[in-house]
């Protein structure tokens, strides 16, 4: 296997050489394929002044919410925050930074960085607060601003299989932002419900190809609900 | 009398067509999926990642790794598909979907929106909706015409941070179903019982009466 | 199944409303992954001034290249050509028109069509004959030029399995540009080897969802091999 | 003497690292993965589409929907993953590839390379060339020191139309290892049995010679 096997054992050595002031591209949507147990180890190392993009910031007490605290987030770039208490009195108080930006370009910045793209036009956020200090330009008389890639230090991912090349399969919603963050990280990390050898996956139904992919980690998910949601079994 | 959250969800469904693949924003657009009609099909796009949404699930059903923009648990409609965050807008803002409908604090006669940002109150974010209304070509806007106080929110500028710029055609407010061209509010329905007067006081931005204005049919 | 059942009942009926002078997007690698009948009814149509957007042309007498004798193809924007003896000619005529793009930009440029970005900077081509007339600009000390997306009044497409929504499945290196030209296509037509109902694939591992796809047709195919090449089975 | 195809092809591998990602162009480029050091894994992208590129096929095994970036038939390494063309590239241009080997017509002092079109001649285009050389930060060129008239192919300035701008660090040749850097060529190595002072003869472009210029060894 050598030199593609990309398992680690710990979580220890899944975030080793992330520091102080770096930026981390997260996956997940809501509490929805959060990469939960690499935030929890965030923590525990205690790292500070991050940057974080991620769509959303988590609850109080789960998800990228728990860095708030012991004020981890220097600033985090997403689409809808304010999910938690602490969230909203950091950023009232100006002590955590905030910068707003729409879901789709939040996505498509990610890929940009990933795929050398630095900057992309979009017609989303024309008009809007997101245009100010942007370029704006006219193609074929509709209105488009310039929006920069985003990369990571760090990249970090939750899937649902993987293989121990780092061939990474999401399940279901699940997906949402992860394997665009895979893409935009230095170093990306992933954890994951199983990893399979190499050879189980079926290649044209792997959803991020292994070249993304610097560590894996075995992990066991909470999967927290956050708006569980019923109808009657009539 | 003032449409209740049921009838806006109704009159927006009756804009639906076989065969639309239709991105419902959260609170009464939601709604609009529990009035299609009788043999016709639609399909629901969720900009978390899946084309084909289903109702919700059954206890037995509850899957942590299936919810819908509004971080609701669903299921999967028959012929759905998954995919992730950048396709997901890259087919709402290819202008794909058929329809958009969505919630707004104000719409102007400009097509301009707000709906995301009320300066000096804790600011949220604006999720999917500043995609979802530059990518669409087919937008319908519900919101109550007026606040509760009787200030309008059809204006002819817009007061707080815009969500899109020219970007609205269509709005049905609780009193009047109303289309917006050359810069005017133009008044196509009005909801049962309430007068093309009342809609006039409560119209802040040029409001354009042409003929008759019928009321709207449930 | 009304609105949403896409199959069509024939390759006449799979390419109406082509007109001369339309773009054509079309889907393969070589001769891999080709919509070859829908490229025969193009010749059999005989709709003339086309403009196709392909990474190649095909050969003398399969693929596009089949579209070259009677001169039904006014323009070709491609990375790589000239398999063909008819091509070179016409080419070399100027009866033919070649704008030459860097494999990745054309990839790009479909993607950036069907996702609704005007234009996007790439390194790719900077300094090159492919930059002449295209806006050059710095991002952080390094060159990139911008480049427009592509649009087509049609996108022609091969997929191995769809089911009747629509919904796409390809195999192996049939993928290629496929996926992408069927987003950019105003009318996306796919020809596929196995239709099957709706519910039928699984909805985590489907290439293309079906609200690219307008119209779906059961074709059976030659798949010609370009570069036979085999290892001796010792 | 001057090095065979195939001793271009061996001392390239001499530079490949367990577990690099590496996109080989055609011709020499591809005999490449013949020579991938005892113990070594690397694996192969082939830009339409697929990483972990195996062997060709045997009769049995001839697949016509997989193919390699050459449109040979090939085979799937364990661990291949498919993808679409935009996908491919994305990992080239976004230099997720470690190392890109591929042939030119000519190399340049400032990293110029020319490598797909003579003009008068027929043009086929430049494939996925642009992008690998505008992607990658690791790229080796193999080709022939100079013409078999005796004509340099390390320049000055590359006369043919660019593929690439200032993008090129490494070249081997039929006769030497050499290193761009600061506008000029330097010279890293030299093929067993040819002189510095023949090196020299034959490189147009200007050559710094440092030191004692050890033989390449194999």
């Amino acid at each position: 296997m050598a030199g593609f096997d990309k398992v680690v054992s710990s979580y220890e050595e899944a975030m080793a050489g992330l520091e102080d002031g770096m930026t981390v591209i997260a996956g997940g949507f809501g509490l929805c394929g959060i990469p939960e147990n690499l935030i929890s180890e965030i923590k525990r190392k205690g790292t500070k002044g991050l940057t974080l993009v991620s769509n959303n910031c988590g609850v109080d007490d789960f998800g990228l919410g728990i860095l708030l605290p012991d004020r981890q987030i220097k600033k985090i770039i997403a689409s809808y925050v304010g999910e938690n208490a602490e969230f909203e009195r950091q950023m009232m108080s100006g002590e955590l930074e905030v910068e707003l930006t729409p879901q789709g370009t939040l996505a498509e910045k990610m890929r940009a960085g990933g795929a050398g793209i630095p900057a992309f036009y979009t017609a989303t956020g024309y008009g809007t607060p997101v245009a100010e200090g942007k370029e704006e330009r006219e193609f074929d008389g509709r209105h488009y601003i310039l929006e920069p890639a985003i990369k990571g230090d760090f990249a970090i991912v939750k899937a649902w299989k993987a293989d121990r090349y780092g061939n990474l399969v999401f399940r279901k919603t699940a997906r949402n932002f992860n394997p665009l963050a895979a893409t935009a990280g230095k170093i990306t990390v992933v954890e994951v419900e199983e990893i399979v050898e190499p050879g189980e996956l079926d290649p044209d139904h792997i959803h991020t190809p292994g070249i993304y992919v610097n560590r894996l980690i075995l992990g066991t998910f909470e999967k927290r609900i956050e708006q569980r949601t019923v109808r009657s079994d009539a | 009398m003032a449409l209740s959250r049921e009838q806006l969800a109704q009159r927006v469904a009756q804009e639906l067509q076989d065969g639309y693949y239709v991105n419902l924003g959260i609170g009464i657009p939601t709604l609009v999926a529990n009035y299609v009609p009788e043999g016709m099909e639609v399909m629901l796009q969720s900009e978390n990642g899946l084309l084909g949404m289903g109702q919700f699930p059954t206890e037995a059903e509850i899957d942590a790794d299936l919810i819908n923009a509004g971080k609701q648990t669903v299921t999967m409609a028959t012929g759905a598909s998954i995919f992730d965050s950048a396709e997901s807008f890259a087919m709402i803002r290819g202008g794909h979907v058929d329809l958009t409908v969505l919630g707004a604090f104000e719409v102007d006669v400009n097509g301009n929106i707000a709906s995301y940002m009320i300066p000096g109150k804790l600011i949220k974010g604006m999720g999917g909706a500043m995609d979802l209304v530059a990518g669409a070509d087919n937008i319908i806007v519900t919101m109550t015409h007026a606040s509760k106080h009787g200030v309008s929110k059809l204006l002819s500028n817009c007061t707080l941070p815009l969500t899109g710029k020219g970007c609205i055609k269509k709005v049905l407010t609780d009193l009047a179903f109303i289309e917006i061209k050359n810069g005017k509010f133009h008044l196509l329905e009005r909801a049962p019982g309430v007068s093309v007067e009342e809609i006039v006081k409560l119209t802040d931005g040029e409001l354009v009466i042409e003929g008759a204005i019928p009321e709207m049919k449930f």
